[in-house]
């Protein structure tokens, strides 16, 4: 850099630049012109992206970069889901029609802008509704806007408490996951049970996820014999978290809630812990608690307890193989998502749920248009959607919490190389 | 005491993720006067072949050594084939050329293996010994000891091999060390396979801990840079002092310091980057060169 | 036979044509100069001997046509090029530049041989020796610039501008040295050279360039007893 | 940011004298203006929301890059911190719509604080040159982003902050994203027009010496480290203003604004659309936001390939950017027709040499 050519940039094709730029700005402009976008109303009164035989709705979540292995799943299981039960002959309508989906899907590498611009592409296409994205930032971008321009806006693959907590400031948006909140809470909750003094330590994600874990967590510990000795945080682009556990395993505390996010890091808490000869009960969250890919090379078994909010069935454990829930899935998963996601992560089986409760709020949805939609969709209770756990069931009726709002807590069983249920810390 | 070395052990292993792909931006800097930004694709794409063969039954050693070839073969590849074309013009344009490449690779390595990380064995045994309070990995005590070997091992071929003589001499300028009967091309294209074969062994190494995927090394690479350019930029052993610097450092501050905290912990080697360079621009280890007109 | 023979050959940068067919011969260990004004195409005429642009027509280095070779290529066959503004490799030390130059030989004996002799040649060199090229004084780099070619063992040496921008008795220092390198070490010399007075203390014959092309072609004394070369030359 | 070594020519450098052209040519330039201008006033009339956001976030990142250029393209210092004065361009500004400021104050505000962030580091760095400058550049985004989330008590965290403004006066008749068009536009324009009359002056003059060599630079009485600070604090207050535009069209920030990968893209993007060139700028802007679009309606799942590709191969048919496109393909014709021949200043390789006179008498005499 201390060198450079001397080369003198004398670039004064001016009219050729200005012609240029005027060309493309025209070639937009020809794009799509105001007022009549494509895909326009089907019949009278309909909503933007309906007809009588096809709906169509579309996605944007980070398909490249770093978050980009969740939002690939957030798109591919709906994906799966919508393919085959297109495959079957389509979506049937409270409105008596049987119309088939068309469903597209954008990258936003988890830049908020990319996803108001992509957001606004899809409107601009002519979707009908926006459902599943994946990410905090990139979600509170686009809300605004979806308030404004009365699209919805739901089903979002996101715990983040935003999307779900205030139905009237928000009633074109719904969130699906349990919030971290209600996540970090069932840890409280079962601590507090135990009715005795325990200390804990934690690690957070630092951001909305990170916080929201440990707010649902303190809310539940408030008052009890559970008392917090130590925490750390981190930023999700850290490489390892070794300092951080050495910091905490210092506490000696005898349970650690590890609100980490990020699939090596995870693991790494796990090795770390251990190699210090700290050996707490440990609490993960749902998305980063996989047998597969997080317990078995973090050594997890080396714990007395490794404890996990679970709400969905998990594909690839031997406990689900009969399932019948999980094979359609695989079969739906193998023919319409796996080109789109390489590998699993819960997100494919979170998002192929949210396939199900779309087609609910189909069969309620009596006239074709987004109003009737919202409606039908704020209004299914006690839906044993596929792949979630039994007993966890969606209800969309409440005006303060999203669609799933419980969760199991489960515990890893090391000797069958799943999960199994909870009798107490 | 015991907390206070064992915070440092922790820096200094995550020092030694840094070291490793600094020392590969250090050799590819010696050998052809640029900054590579696809260091770390190069690097990953190379550990994705020890990975597909790893998961093909190939003991990890083995898969470590045609990952350095397979690294030595796609760097050799991408300057014959894409880098050439940019040596001799502006290095803004050569250095977004090697934008471009990490875009590719990482893009490539995405379309066969997806996004998501996937863990990687690794070449030493995954145990802890205690020394004094102090629990140290093994496989963090072997990345050190491999990086170490890595760093004497160019340090000499810096010094004394006329083959590293002439690497640097191309990476000076080019031009006149052809006028001196140097192959320039084929040096430059040996630098940056050596550099990417290195990148290979950084990857190896680092991948049991940072799980393998597309962008593993993307924000490596910030430390990284950041390691190579305070060392001194030629420098290898000053790239690897500099790491560990970086790695202690982050540690201590975010262990001692509680208005950083583990947030901002980051800032405190950066800064003290900004500091020493503004303090000695040629970095810690490099040498003063007076320019004249 | 002669060491080096250029026929009819043009050169162009671009658009521009800059070699309009030159012609030329050096006879083995002779020594040669290209003089010209400014623009004349004497650099060139070296770049193009040395392979450094394109050119078309035939260069002949002891007998065999080597135009299309790269520089390297032709560097290896023995011909060492001191480019204008010296070439230096400012990262590396005086040592380590000569020992650059030696890159393709193998008799390692004959290389330290020649390096002592290259420091007797220039003792600020061995003064300096392990110095930065980047921190040498003019002089000292231009100093080194031939010395690194001489470690080639070429059998001609291309000198380009050796004095430019030096104080007179350094310029004459240098050109000392080339004098000595071409009686002791039989180093054939093709010299670009503002100064004649320094040119005229090396070579046997000149060639006049004009916009391209080959102006007038004579020995030292021929042209030395020229009006007009003497006026835009000597200064006279 | 690439070779460290050696000294640059002493060239003297290149002042770009005012070409004479045509009246054709320059009639030509008019109009083409002309029907720039009228585009770029009734596009948004027309075309639907989803258009002008493009629009809009074309002109954010053209006076963002416009930032970057002055700073790298025509002084010839590296700066890997671009997004970070984006990001607190659009913090101050959305800092100042919730406090409730009036947006004159935000406006000037946005600029003014990146600016003298912007500043004062290039005070304590300028001395650096090449990668070490580089290296104080890319702490600035890499230490902004937990900076951010840590002072959520402005920034609103991680979360980031929805912040609704600018909405279109009842009296226009206007849609908020029309108007938000063209009050990004006007910014724009006005900020274009000002650099460029900057850059093609005294100061602009400066800037091109000291990317030549700093030590001509101070030979000829221009100080490199005062001017590579005024490029900077420049700049940082073109990044901060494009954060107060950001925030105009995106209506939220956070601290995903400001990620070290977003001055990746905006190197790449200026050198594609054309170092040191005002054209070039915009062309770097229309490449920044058209291309992920493009490459999403390609195939959404392979949009890194895309654009690695797409980048890989303007580099290689334009190194120079894709400013240099009537250039290349007007040299091509030329090459055609050698009439036109001739016009092109060629390179002296014997240009260093004293000049002297030419013996012609001397030459006449063979003849």
């Amino acid at each position: 850099m201390t060198t450079r050519k001397a080369r003198p940039m004398r670039i004064t094709h001016r009219s050729g630049a200005v012609l240029a730029t005027a060309s493309i700005a025209v070639l937009l402009v020809t794009g799509c012109t105001r007022g009549e976008s494509a895909g326009g109303p089907g019949s009278d009164g309909a909503s933007p992206g309906i007809t009588d035989d096809s709906i169509s709705i579309g996605i944007s979540s980070p398909l490249s970069g770093p978050t980009a292995g969740p939002g690939s799943c957030t798109v591919a299981g709906l994906a799966a889901y919508i393919g085959a039960k297109n495959a079957d002959g389509g979506f049937e309508f409270g409105d008596g029609q049987t119309r088939q989906v068309e469903f597209t899907y954008l990258d936003d590498v988890y830049d908020p802008a990319r996803a108001v611009s992509n957001f606004r592409q899809l409107t601009n296409d002519g979707i009908f509704a926006y459902v599943g994205a994946l990410g905090t930032p990139t979600n509170a971008a686009v809300m605004p806007i979806a308030e404004e321009e009365e699209v919805p806006q739901v089903l979002l693959t996101t715990g983040a408490r935003t999307f779900s907590e205030d139905a009237d400031a928000h009633p074109w948006t719904t969130g699906f996951l349990p919030t971290y909140v209600t996540e970090g809470r069932s840890f409280g909750e079962l601590l507090v049970d135990a009715g005795q003094p325990i200390t804990v330590a934690t690690l957070a994600q630092n951001d909305d996820f990170g916080e929201s874990y440990l707010d649902g967590f303190n809310e539940a510990i408030d008052g009890s014999q559970v008392e917090i000795v130590a925490s750390a945080t981190y930023e999700p682009t850290d490489t390892t978290l070794d300092s951080q556990v050495t910091e905490l395993a210092a506490s000696g505390a005898d349970v650690l809630l590890s609100a980490v996010s990020v699939t090596p890091l995870q693991v790494g808490v796990l090795t770390k812990a251990q190699s210090l000869g700290w050996l707490p009960r440990v609490f993960l969250p749902s998305n980063t608690s996989t047998p597969g890919t997080i317990l078995e090379p973090g050594g997890a078994a080396a714990y007395p307890g490794v404890y996990t909010p679970s709400f969905s069935k998990n594909p690839n454990s031997p406990a689900f193989a009969e399932d019948e829930d999980v094979q359609a899935y695989n079969a739906a998963f193998e023919e319409y998502g796996s080109q789109i996601a390489a590998t699993y992560t819960p997100h494919c089986a979170w998002s192929y749920a949210e396939g199900a409760v779309l087609e609910q709020a189909f069969a309620g949805m009596e006239e074709p248009t987004r109003d009737s939609f919202m409606e039908s969709l704020r209004s299914i209770t006690d839906f044993q959607a596929p792949m979630l756990l039994d007993g966890i069931t969606v209800d969309t009726t409440s005006s303060d919490e999203s669609g799933i709002s419980t969760v199991q807590l489960v515990r890893y069983d090391a000797a069958t190389g799943g999960y199994g249920p909870v009798d107490g810390y | 005491m015991s907390y206070f070395v064992q915070v440092v052990v922790d820096g200094l292993s995550n020092g030694a993720i840094y070291a490793a792909l600094a020392l590969a931006i250090v050799l590819v800097f010696r050998a052809t006067g640029l900054v590579n930004f696809a260091q770390g694709g190069m690097a990953v794409a190379a550990t994705f072949v020890a990975y597909a063969l790893v998961r093909a039954g190939v003991p990890v050693l083995a898969a470590l050594l045609a990952a350095v070839v397979a690294g030595f073969a796609l760097g050799a590849l991408l300057e014959r084939g894409v880098m050439r074309h940019f040596e001799r013009g502006e290095p803004d344009t050569a250095i977004v050329a090697t934008i471009a490449l990490l875009l590719l690779l990482t893009g490539g390595s995405a379309f066969f293996f997806g996004y998501e990380p996937h863990p990687f064995p690794s070449l030493f045994p995954n145990r802890t010994f205690e020394v004094l309070g102090v629990f140290v990995s093994l496989r963090s005590v072997g990345t050190i000891v491999v990086l170490l070997a890595v760093m004497a091992g160019l340090q000499l071929l810096f010094r004394s091999t006329k083959l590293g003589l002439a690497m640097r001499a191309v990476a000076d300028n080019p031009e006149s060390s052809a006028l001196s009967a140097l192959p320039v091309s084929r040096l430059l294209m040996v630098g940056w396979g050596l550099a990417a074969a290195l990148g290979a062994i950084a990857g190896v190494l680092v991948a049991p801990q940072l799980f393998i995927s597309p962008g593993m090394l993307d924000f490596v690479l910030v430390y990284a840079l950041a390691a190579a350019i305070l060392g001194g930029l030629d420098s290898p052993v000053g790239a690897v002092v500099a790491a560990a610097f970086i790695g202690v450092a982050e540690s201590l501050a975010g262990a001692y310091v509680d208005i950083v905290g583990d947030d901002l912990k980051i800032a405190v080697p950066f800064l003290a980057v900004m500091v020493i360079l503004v303090l000695r621009p040629q970095g810690l280890f490099g040498k003063k060169t007076t320019v004249r007109v | 036979m002669s060491l080096l023979e250029l026929e009819d050959v043009r050169a162009s940068y671009g658009h521009a044509d800059v070699l309009h067919g030159i012609s030329l011969t050096l006879p083995d260990n002779g020594a040669t100069g290209l003089l010209g004004a400014n623009g004349a195409g004497k650099t060139t005429t070296l770049r193009a001997i040395s392979g450094m642009v394109r050119t078309t027509g035939r260069v002949l280095f002891e007998g065999r046509d080597i135009s299309g070779l790269g520089p390297d290529r032709t560097a290896a066959l023995g011909i060492a090029h001191v480019p204008e503004g010296r070439g230096t490799l400012g990262q590396l030390t005086v040592r380590e530049n000569l020992l650059v130059g030696a890159y393709r030989r193998k008799d390692k004996a004959a290389v330290s041989a020649d390096l002592d002799y290259c420091l007797d040649l220039f003792p600020n060199l061995a003064e300096r020796i392990r110095s930065h090229a980047a921190a040498l004084s003019g002089g000292e780099q231009q100093m080194l610039a031939v010395g690194r070619a001489f470690m080639a063992k070429p059998r001609v040496m291309l000198l380009d501008e050796a004095s430019l921008g030096l104080a007179p008795s350094t310029a004459r220092r240098v050109y000392d040295a080339v004098v000595r390198l071409r009686q002791e070490a039989q180093v054939a010399m093709v010299v670009v050279e503002q100064n004649a007075n320094l040119a005229f203390s090396v070579v046997d014959d000149a060639t006049v360039l004009e916009t391209g092309r080959v102006a007038l072609h004579g020995t030292s004394s021929e042209l030395l007893g020229m009006d007009a070369v003497r006026r835009a030359y000597l200064g006279g | 940011m690439a070779t460290a070594s050696g000294t640059a020519p002493a060239t003297a450098p290149a002042t770009t004298a005012p070409r004479r052209r045509s009246p054709l040519v320059r009639l030509a330039a008019l109009l083409g203006g002309l029907a720039l201008a009228v585009v770029l006033v009734v596009a948004p009339l027309v075309s639907s929301p989803f258009i002008n956001y493009q629009l809009s976030s074309i002109m954010v990142f053209a006076v963002a890059l416009l930032g970057l250029n002055v700073v790298m393209g025509y002084t010839g210092q590296v700066s890997l911190g671009q997004s970070a004065f984006l990001g607190l361009g659009a913090y101050v500004t959305a800092y100042g719509v919730v406090q409730g400021w009036p947006l004159w104050l935000s406006l000037v505000l946005s600029a003014a604080l990146p600016a003298t962030v912007g500043m004062l580091v290039a005070l304590a760095a300028a001395r650096l040159r090449g990668l070490a400058l580089a290296m104080i550049t890319i702490a600035l985004p890499i230490v902004g982003v937990p900076l951010a989330r840590r002072l959520d008590e402005f920034t609103g965290g991680s979360q980031g902050q929805v912040v609704s403004f600018l909405r279109a006066p009842e009296t226009t008749g206007l849609a908020n994203d029309q108007w938000r068009y063209y009050v990004v536009t006007v910014i724009a324009v006005v900020v274009f027009v000002l650099v460029r009359n900057l850059v093609r002056g005294r100061v602009g003059r400066s800037f091109a010496v000291v990317k030549e060599n700093e030590a001509v630079a101070l030979s000829m009485g221009v100080s490199p480290y005062r001017t590579k600070v005024l490029a900077f604090t420049i700049a940082s207050l073109l990044g901060g203003l494009a954060g107060f535009m950001y925030l105009a069209v995106v209506q939220y920030t956070s601290p995903e604004t400001l990620v070290f990968a977003t001055s990746i893209n905006l190197v790449a993007a200026m050198v594609i659309g054309g170092s040191a060139s005002i054209v070039g700028t915009v062309l770097g802007a229309l490449y920044y936001v058209l291309v992920p679009v493009v490459a999403g309606q390609v195939s959404s799942s392979r949009t890194a390939l895309i654009s690695g590709a797409v980048l890989l191969a303007v580099l290689f048919v334009l190194p120079a950017g894709l400013a240099s496109l009537p250039r290349r393909v007007g040299g091509r014709l030329r090459r055609r027709t050698p009439a036109a021949e001739g016009a092109p200043a060629t390179p002296d390789p014997d240009g260093t040499a004293p000049a002297v006179p030419t013996p012609a008498a001397a030459s006449t005499d063979r003849r």
